[in-house]
């Protein structure tokens, strides 16, 4: 990406007025021409983790080797995340619109060469529709793109989120200009207020009547007032504001500027995982360049206000997602929360009203903005209106990062887009919201994905993690690694989440030891219960859920665990032992030498056998057997040194 | 013969940000980015600069994960623990790779050569189990591939 | 000033129900009214809590009230809250006071709840008596005059006086050379090794040299201070120059380095091929790096000084590094002892491997030898004999003070010791206080340290006195309330108070000659007092809590006392401590003491315990901190000589020695405080009471006397020198000798204060007989002392029908 | 003046009181571990939770940090309450099953057992932070702080060695709830250089 190109070019122009930046859209549009032919490359973080740095390279070297005219030189650009992460690296070609996918580095020359040469697509790239096994050349006649409404994530993947030029040309910023042109601080809050706009990041709280909150808390206080963006995105299996921080940096800075001038705040914040550095890296540099057009600092497109950011990295903590223990982080201490009796619009950071909100809230404001609020409410369903982004990982075919309006059906999602479970067989459980969020069955299938469906069925629309779980997956298990999760990320403030996930996660070992009884269900429950009531912030307060809603829908696989001794779904370890089939084994030795305890034997070409008493259930045999015969059995087999003891 | 400057002038980092307690986490994490831990002394001087006590300094430095009070290796080894990580065989991976480098997770080998790590999501999903060798993703990681890399890195 | 009228309010505190069930607070409130004890007295259920806090307030407000005693819990952790809020209702430090009903009394005794009530109705009729004698000072802003001076010329003088121009602070920076160029030149004399450093250190130096709040003045070294924080004078050395010698400063500090000596010949040394780190870098500056085989042995440990291996480890490492960078041709190689671990990072290993530079361990059992072109050692794995090759031997270097340094060092009446660096262990009193070296010492003489580190300290020390200086230009810096003052009037110079004062807090004033008042630094004192207890003149008080207030509480609580039960006195680090956490366990004990806190055992003044003795007490038991733990130094162990010294008299009166006791506690070993003080109450129930003849009270009286005696304060002032002087007492050489004196002098007293007593009273002339039969002593003792009396001119003696009658003089 | 009633109990406050205070000075028991009034409550234990209820609503708060408002009904000792007070207690009695104060509080709120194995049994300390809290707010000193995070967190000196900013005043053993602190104290202070167990009298 050209950053010191870009970096370099703006500091000749600033912009004066929103008319200004009008006419500079204008330019930046006319100075394209839109037969060029462009070549995207998705840079989202799973494009780039298989290989995408790799195959552009290898692009810019074939277009090179090729010698085009630099007339019909296609353009290669990098963008964030297109969201269809199973299928990457993705490279587009504009203007056709052709979508590669899995693309490799050896593959650039023949894409020069077929394509932008000749005009011809590259079909053994192309995405293969999965029933018909037809090619389908364009990206949005792919079904995972199909069902979809990419508003907030309309520019990433068309945009390089390194130079703002490219997302000023697409309409960012017009929002602001919009606000600032036009409409009163109190316009703005009633617009945002009628758009109906939910909390992205998991309680669902309605935008508007926090912005509210803070105009009344200023009344009683004064300023200054603090606008914070929480990029603190921590669910395990949750990556849609890393995609939109990375891909459309710009939206959320516009956000947090309309509220800013509706607030009257001269700083604000951004928090961000310090695992995301390239979003970090795309946020500094947005910044930075809006700086030197003045859309953010001093004198704002020539007016009287003023406003700037500062990024601050998350250190590593959780919890840290947690509203109150954001503010401790930036005031430089230790993340632990604070009660939060007294609301943060009225006393957030440093004591001052504070209104934070999540990336994905403050992406989807310039979006309010520039099309109303009527528009916004009429997508999706009342009380929970717009689209939400979802990260759909798991067992799901088309893993990735989808769009879609509130109220869509879990079903539509999961089987649609997501091109349902591996081996077509129906999904076991959808764990959405995260560690705070909890497990629906496929029984449940029909739901439709908004925040009060999502309460009434026990789980939570949480910062939009969807796990999609199969028969192979064991609810005990799921709701131990939840648990243990929260336990290595509880602050340790409060003594019923500190002490309360851990003794509940022990409850939950023994149960995928196969010990416990009903009654320890009950105890589950009730501890369960009185750790919510307990705990001081969310995290503990919400940390049972995993656990409570798997309780309610998958009672008989837990009971199987202690009545039966035998975990269903053949995960957990003290349960379950491996055997090998001795027809199907080929006697290839490789499970024998991966064996960290030497416990596979047999004569090269002969099956081979597991010897049950040096088996530690590693599962690594199951893992790297490459003709099917390793087998989970369930209940155990009694090993020999316990028949022995036994006896 | 000429080198290249291993260390980073601390004292060039502490003069990055101002002597105010908000700057605390700021410096712990260029410190950190810079020797890969945080040195003793490097905590004092932070201290004296923020005017935070020493104790609330390491209070932090042990609160967040991405400090190390304790020096790394010279390889970072991180397996994912997402929840898709998770389904797919994560845990599996740390367990090999504790009995191969024979450390435990957050641990560093004792010729100062690995460190091996576990992180909760790396935002790659679709790779799921993920291990990061230094930068480089390994997708679909099994003990077999664990192996090569690991053998790689002995030999550089 | 409201003082004149001192109205003490009362509040005694239900804590929950932690004192009200136990204790009968009701009937406590109507004694204490019944006998108009305060002015007014109210029991709160939590006076420590808002709503008890509102309450408290309203009631000091609506009755005028300019003294507090809250009866509820521990002063040492709840004063501070009381002091803050109560101070919004006009109360200050030292105007309200705490009595520990519940750890004291409800919580640790077997009483019935109207016992538990008596005993606390005693303590706070205590405490009340302490805060009517409280003569309130009023706030005390510091003088501040004068910019800071940096002296002692070692390198931190620039960070230091850096950090001080960042700030805005005027600053004068005493250097040996006009130009700061020729000390970087001679740097490496102090810090051997530190290259890669001079880039920055030029840039501090730079913005030091150019900033206008920076005047550099080459001066002698200090010969003399004076003065105290906030308005010092310096004096240093005539050095010839046009430059004036005396300075006035608001603040000090003082940047000294160590001094680097070479190796002794046993090592080889001979500077030329075997040298020492400091003579190598002045070979690099002089000839440049030299070519083939350089060795560095690390000998720190054969030189008895494996405490700084690390810098000269780290030295090596960087001066190896400076060879290997500019001499391709010199090959590095450093020896360790093997109990060294390498201090080095991961980079910097790999980046020794990639220079060539090699660490070589050697079993640190055999000492290696120096041979011509070889080192032998034994390897610590084979366990044979290797030799080494070099063309050059560097060897580290010997860390020691200099005479100079040491002379300064002495002048700004630092602890200087033979051997040792200058950075001592304090024992801290107040977070403010912690390592005092920090505000004013920077540098390797401290200890020895790198340059990076001395820098450090030079910053570290301007921070904390820049703190001082920007506070007085706010107008903002207030003396502590309860430090001690000299009365100039009563002091006449003897200088016994600055030799046993601990903190440093007591300086001479300049002036005129022999006799040179003292005065006390309020921002240094730590308020222990012992050195109030030990004026002979009573020239020095501790203000707000003076011993006029301790005579008074232990005079009233005397008064009450029943039979069996006495007096204690508990540190707040010790004793009292103890006493608190007893009470905090739920720890039962018998109830016959009465322990009244202090801040130190040696602010005790042995009149304060023969005041206690002549009211009433049967003993007093002072109960202070282990020996060696006293915070304010030497507390415990003065308060030993005065211990002794009213043992001695009770001895010469025939009561019993054992009445005045000294004890330590350990505040976190409370069941062990438990044994101290039920020992103390059976000893007391065995002697029991003193009888109240007249005898005794003449005696009791001339005890009281005797201990305010100057002659008697004087002696036992001077003989309770610091413990780790080796004159006196650590080295006794006639420990027996000086108590034989010491007894002789304190008989003398003894019957002098008495006898001029007997002479005030009767008012008339009186014969030898006379005087000997109303003290009860032996007429050849009285009559001694009679004539060394007259001839002193104190009294004088008149003749009728050829008896000697003795009469006052006026 | 606030009104409210705790247990039904009309009660009256001022703005910027707890429920905690109020209770107290009305002679209401609730019991708690980390709060100590020297210092800001912080909200750790958990013990003082208070049910407050309105119609069907209903919500479990701290009464050491709610502040007072005008129609509270407040429950000191509800199902919802003794519910969390029991599991709080049954865990400490595991964790720190050195501590009488623990084993005292449980018996009182009706725990005789604990269901959870003993990972410690010379663990006292709650880690409720009131020393830490005294440390630097009455001391002034923060010569301790919590070390770590979650289930490692531990009272601790920075590298755990003996601290240069302690000035030994003990009043983290005197605050200390379960008497953890004591056998800590050394470990913050230092080895005293002297320890006198008894002086002849």
């Amino acid at each position: 990406m050209a950053e010191t190109n870009v970096a370099q070019s703006f500091t000749e122009r600033r912009l004066g007025s929103a008319a200004d930046l009008k006419l500079y859209q204008e330019e930046l549009l006319a100075q394209k021409d839109p037969q060029q032919a462009e070549v995207i490359v998705c840079y989202g973080t799973g494009c780039l983790a298989a290989g995408a740095e790799q195959v552009e390279a290898a692009l810019k070297e074939a277009l090179d080797q090729a010698g085009l005219d630099t007339k019909v030189r296609p353009l290669i650009k990098t963008t964030g995340c297109r969201g269809f992460c199973s299928r990457g690296p993705l490279v587009v070609i504009q203007p056709e619109g052709l979508f590669y996918q899995k693309v490799k580095a050896s593959d650039a020359e023949e894409i020069v060469q077929t394509t932008l040469v000749e005009g011809q697509p590259v079909e053994r790239l192309l995405y293969q529709d999965p029933q018909s096994g037809e090619p389908i050349p364009r990206e949005q006649d792919i079904p995972f793109y199909k069902k979809q409404h990419r508003l907030v994530l309309g520019r990433i993947g068309s945009v390089d989120p390194t130079d703002i030029r490219e997302s000023i040309a697409a309409g960012a910023y017009q929002a602001l200009a919009k606000v600032l042109t036009g409409m009163s601080p109190e316009d703005v809050v009633s617009e945002v207020e009628k758009s109906g706009l939910r909390g992205r990041g998991g309680a669902g709280f309605p935008t508007g009547r926090k912005w509210r909150g803070a105009l009344k808390a200023i009344e009683k206080k004064g300023r200054p007032v603090y606008v914070v963006c929480n990029g603190d995105e921590g669910d395990p299996g949750a990556f849609m504001d890393c995609m939109i921080m990375e891909g459309d940096p710009h939206a959320v800075l516009e956000g947090m500027i309309i509220a800013a001038y509706a607030l009257g705040s001269e700083q604000g914040y951004i928090y961000v995982r310090h695992e995301y550095p390239v979003a970090i890296k795309h946020l500094d540099l947005a910044m930075e360049q809006a700086r030197s057009l003045g859309l953010l600092g001093d004198n704002i497109l020539g007016s009287d206000f003023c406003f700037d950011l500062r990024i601050n990295r998350g250190a590593g903590a959780f919890v840290c997602g947690e509203s109150t223990a954001l503010f401790t982080s930036i005031e430089g201490l230790a993340g632990e929360p604070r009660p939060k009796y007294v609301r943060s619009v009225e006393e957030g950071l440093w004591g001052r009203p504070t209104v934070l909100n999540n990336v994905e809230s403050w992406a989807n404001v310039p979006l309010i903005i520039n099309n109303g609020a009527d528009w916004f409410a009429g997508i999706g369903v009342p009380h929970s209106t717009g689209t939400k982004v979802f990260s759909l990982v798991g067992k799901v075919n088309n893993v990735g990062l989808v769009e879609v309006p509130m109220g869509t059906s879990l079903v539509e999602i999961i089987e649609e887009i997501g091109g349902g479970v591996p081996g077509g067989e129906p999904f076991k459980a959808v764990q959405t919201g995260g560690p705070s969020g909890g497990c629906i069955p496929y029984s449940l299938k029909d739901v439709p994905v908004d925040y009060d469906s999502l309460s009434k069925v026990g789980s939570m629309m949480g910062s939009g993690g969807m796990i999609v779980m199969d028969e192979r997956d064991c609810v005990v298990d799921v709701a131990r690694y939840f648990l243990r999760f929260l336990e290595e990320e509880s602050c340790g403030k409060c003594i019923p989440c500190r002490l309360g996930l851990t003794r509940l996660r022990e409850m939950l070992d023994d149960f995928s030891k196969g010990k416990g009884t009903e009654k320890d269900v009950e105890e589950i429950e009730s501890l369960g219960e009185a750790i919510k009531d307990g705990s001081l912030c969310a995290l503990g307060g919400s940390a049972p859920n995993p656990v409570l809603t798997t309780l309610q829908y998958f009672r008989d696989e837990y009971l199987a665990h202690i009545n039966e001794r035998r975990c269903p779904a053949g995960i957990c370890k003290e349960l379950i032992s491996y055997q090998i089939d001795q027809e199907a084994c080929t006697g290839c030795r490789t499970c024998a030498r991966l064996c960290p305890q030497e416990a596979i034997s047999g004569e090269k070409k002969k099956p081979h056998t597991i010897d049950q008493d040096k088996c530690i259930q590693c599962g690594i045999c199951l893992e790297s057997c490459n003709f099917g015969a390793v087998q989970v059995i369930s209940p155990a087999l009694v090993s020999q040194k316990s028949q022995e003891a036994a006896s | 013969m000429s080198t290249a400057p291993v260390e980073v002038d601390i004292d060039e980092i502490i003069e990055r940000y101002p002597g105010k307690q908000e700057y605390l986490i700021f410096l712990l994490q260029d410190v950190q980015s810079a020797f890969r831990y945080i040195p003793p002394e490097a905590l004092e001087l932070i201290c004296d600069h923020t005017g935070v006590p020493l104790s609330q300094a390491y209070s932090v430095a042990t609160f967040y994960k991405s400090f190390s009070l304790k020096p790394k290796g010279e390889h970072q080894v991180k397996v994912c623990l997402g929840t898709a990580c998770h389904l797919k065989g994560g845990e599996r991976l740390v367990d090999d790779l504790e009995r191969k480098l024979k450390v435990k997770a957050g641990e560093t080998t004792a010729d100062l050569l690995v460190t091996l790590e576990t992180v909760n999501c790396l935002g790659c999903c679709a790779l799921s189990p993920v291990v990061v060798v230094d930068d480089d993703y390994l997708a679909q990681a099994t003990s077999g591939k664990l192996n090569k890399k690991l053998k790689s890195l002995a030999a550089q | 000033m409201s003082d004149q009228n001192k109205r003490v309010g009362v509040f005694l505190c239900e804590c929950g129900r932690r004192i009200a069930p136990l204790l009968d607070l009701a009937g406590l409130r109507q004694k204490l009214q019944d006998q108009d004890a305060a002015a007014t007295v109210a029991i709160e259920p939590f006076p420590c809590l808002p709503p008890g806090m509102a309450s408290m307030k309203k009631i000091i407000q609506d009755n005028d009230i300019n003294r507090v005693v809250v009866a509820g819990c521990e002063a040492r952790i709840m004063l501070k809250k009381l002091e803050r809020e109560l101070a919004e209702v006009g109360l200050e430090q030292g105007q309200i006071d705490m009595v520990n009903l519940r750890d004291h009394v409800a919580q640790v005794h077997d009483l019935a709840p109207e016992e538990m009530a008596a005993k606390g109705y005693k303590l706070i009729k205590a405490a009340v008596a302490g805060l009517e004698a409280l003569e309130s000072t009023p706030k005390e802003l510091v003088e501040w005059n004068g910019p800071v001076v940096i002296l002692g010329g070692g390198i931190a003088t620039y960070a230091a006086a850096q950090e001080l121009v960042r700030r805005e602070i005027d600053c004068i920076i005493a250097v040996v050379t006009d130009d700061w160029e020729d000390e970087i030149r001679m740097l490496h004399e102090h810090y051997p090794g530190e290259r890669h450093y001079y880039d920055r250190l030029e840039n501090i130096m730079r913005e030091v040299d150019q900033s206008p709040y920076v005047r550099r003045i080459t001066v002698g070294n200090l010969s003399k201070l004076i003065g105290r924080t906030g308005n010092y004078q310096l004096t240093f050395e005539d050095m010839g120059s046009e430059l004036p010698r005396v300075y006035q400063a608001g603040a000090v500090i003082a940047c000294l380095d160590g001094q680097m000596l070479n190796q002794g010949t046993d090592f080889g040394h001979d500077g030329v091929n075997v040298i020492c780190h400091t003579e190598a870098e002045e070979m690099i500056w002089t000839r440049g790096v030299p070519e083939g085989k350089v060795l560095f042995w690390l000998n720190d440990y054969e030189a008895n000084q494996s405490e700084f291996v690390h810098l000269s480890a780290r030295a090596a490492w960087a001066m190896g590094r400076y060879m290997r960078d500019h001499s391709p041709n010199t090959q590095v190689t450093i020896m360790y002892n093997s109990k060294m671990p390498i201090p080095l990072s991961a980079g910097e290993r790999k980046l020794g491997r990639q220079l060539g530079i090699t660490w070589v361990p050697y079993d640190g059992a055999l000492r290696p030898t120096v041979q011509q072109g070889y080192l032998t050692y034994c390897d610590p794995e084979s366990h044979i004999e290797q030799e080494m090759p070099w063309d050059k031997l560097i060897l580290s270097p010997r860390r020691s003070l200099g005479q100079e340094v040491t002379k300064v060092a002495q002048v700004m009446g630092l602890d200087v010791r033979e051997g040792e660096f200058l950075e001592q262990k304090h024992a801290k009193v107040r977070p403010e206080m912690q390592g005092r070296e920090e505000t004013f010492l920077a540098g390797s003489a401290r200890y020895p340290c790198d340059l990076h580190e001395a820098l450090r300290q030079g910053r570290r020390a301007a921070a904390k006195t820049a703190e001082l200086v920007l506070k007085a230009k706010a107008g903002e810096l207030y003396a502590p309330r309860m430090v001690c003052v000299v009365d100039t009037s009563k002091c006449i110079g003897c200088g016994l108070c600055k030799e046993i004062c601990d903190c440093g807090g007591i300086e001479p004033v300049e002036g005129h000659g022999g006799g040179i008042p003292r005065h006390v630094d309020p921002l240094v004192c730590t308020g222990g007092g012992t050195c109030a207890a030990a004026c002979p003149y009573h020239a020095l008080t501790l203000q707000n809590n003076t011993l006029a207030q301790r005579e008074a509480r232990v005079a009233a609580l005397a008064r009450d006392l029943a039979p069996g039960e006495a007096i204690a006195f508990g540190c707040a680090w010790g004793g009292l401590a103890a006493a608190d956490n007893a009470g905090v366990k739920g720890l039962k004990y018998s109830p016959g003491t009465y322990m009244l806190g202090v801040s130190c055992i040696g602010q005790i003044d042995p009149s304060v315990m023969a005041r206690a003795l002549l009211e009433g007490s049967p003993g007093v038991l002072l109960i202070g901190c282990p020996p060696e733990e006293c915070h304010h130094s030497y507390g415990v162990d003065h308060t030993w000589s005065r211990v002794n010294m009213i043992r001695k008299l009770l001895e010469f009166s025939g009561m019993d020695r054992r009445r005045v006791a000294l004890a330590h506690s350990d505040l976190n070993q409370p069941e062990e405080y438990i044994k101290t003080v039920e020992s103390f109450e059976r000893l007391m129930a065995e002697l029991g009471p003193i009888e109240q003849t007249p005898e005794n009270l003449e005696k009791l009286q001339g005890i009281y006397a005797t201990v305010n005696n100057p002659r008697v304060r004087w002696v036992i002032g001077a003989t309770m020198r610091r413990p780790w002087e080796d004159v006196y007492p650590g080295n006794q050489r006639n420990a027996l000798a000086f108590d034989q004196d010491l007894l002789g002098i304190l008989m003398e007293e003894f019957v002098r204060e008495r006898v001029t007593r007997i002479l005030q009273t009767e008012k008339r002339p009186m014969k030898l007989p006379e005087l000997a039969g109303a003290i009860k002593e032996e007429p050849e003792l009285v009559r001694e002392s009679l004539h060394e009396m007259v001839s002193e001119g104190v009294i004088g003696r008149l003749h009728k029908d050829g008896v000697a009658y003795y009469v006052l003089r006026t | 003046m606030i009104e409210f009633k705790i247990n039904d109990q009309p009660v009256e406050a001022q703005a910027g009181w707890t429920v905690l205070d109020t209770a107290r000075q009305y002679g209401i028991h609730i019991p708690t571990l980390c709060h100590h009034e020297a210092v800001e409550p912080s909200g750790n234990c958990r013990l003082c939770v208070v049910e407050l209820r309105d119609g069907d609503w209903s919500k479990v708060v701290i009464s050491c940090m709610y502040p007072v408002q005008d129609g509270l009904q407040v429950y000191t000792d509800s199902d919802r309450v003794k519910n969390v007070r029991r599991w709080i207690l049954e865990m400490l009695l595991s964790e720190c099953p050195a501590s009488s104060e623990i084993q005292r509080l449980a018996q009182e709120y009706g725990v005789e057992q604990t269901r959870f194995a003993i990972h410690d049994p010379e663990e006292d300390c709650i880690l409720c932070g009131l020393c830490v809290r005294t440390c630097k707010e009455v001391v002034g000193v923060s010569a301790i702080s919590m070390v770590g995070r979650g289930v490692h967190k531990v009272i601790g000196t920075p590298y755990m060695m003996p601290s240069d900013a302690c000035v030994a005043c003990g009043s983290c053993v005197t605050v200390c709830p379960t008497g953890a602190m004591r056998r800590r104290l050394d470990l913050v202070r230092g080895e005293p250089k002297t320890r006198m167990a008894h002086s002849a009298v």
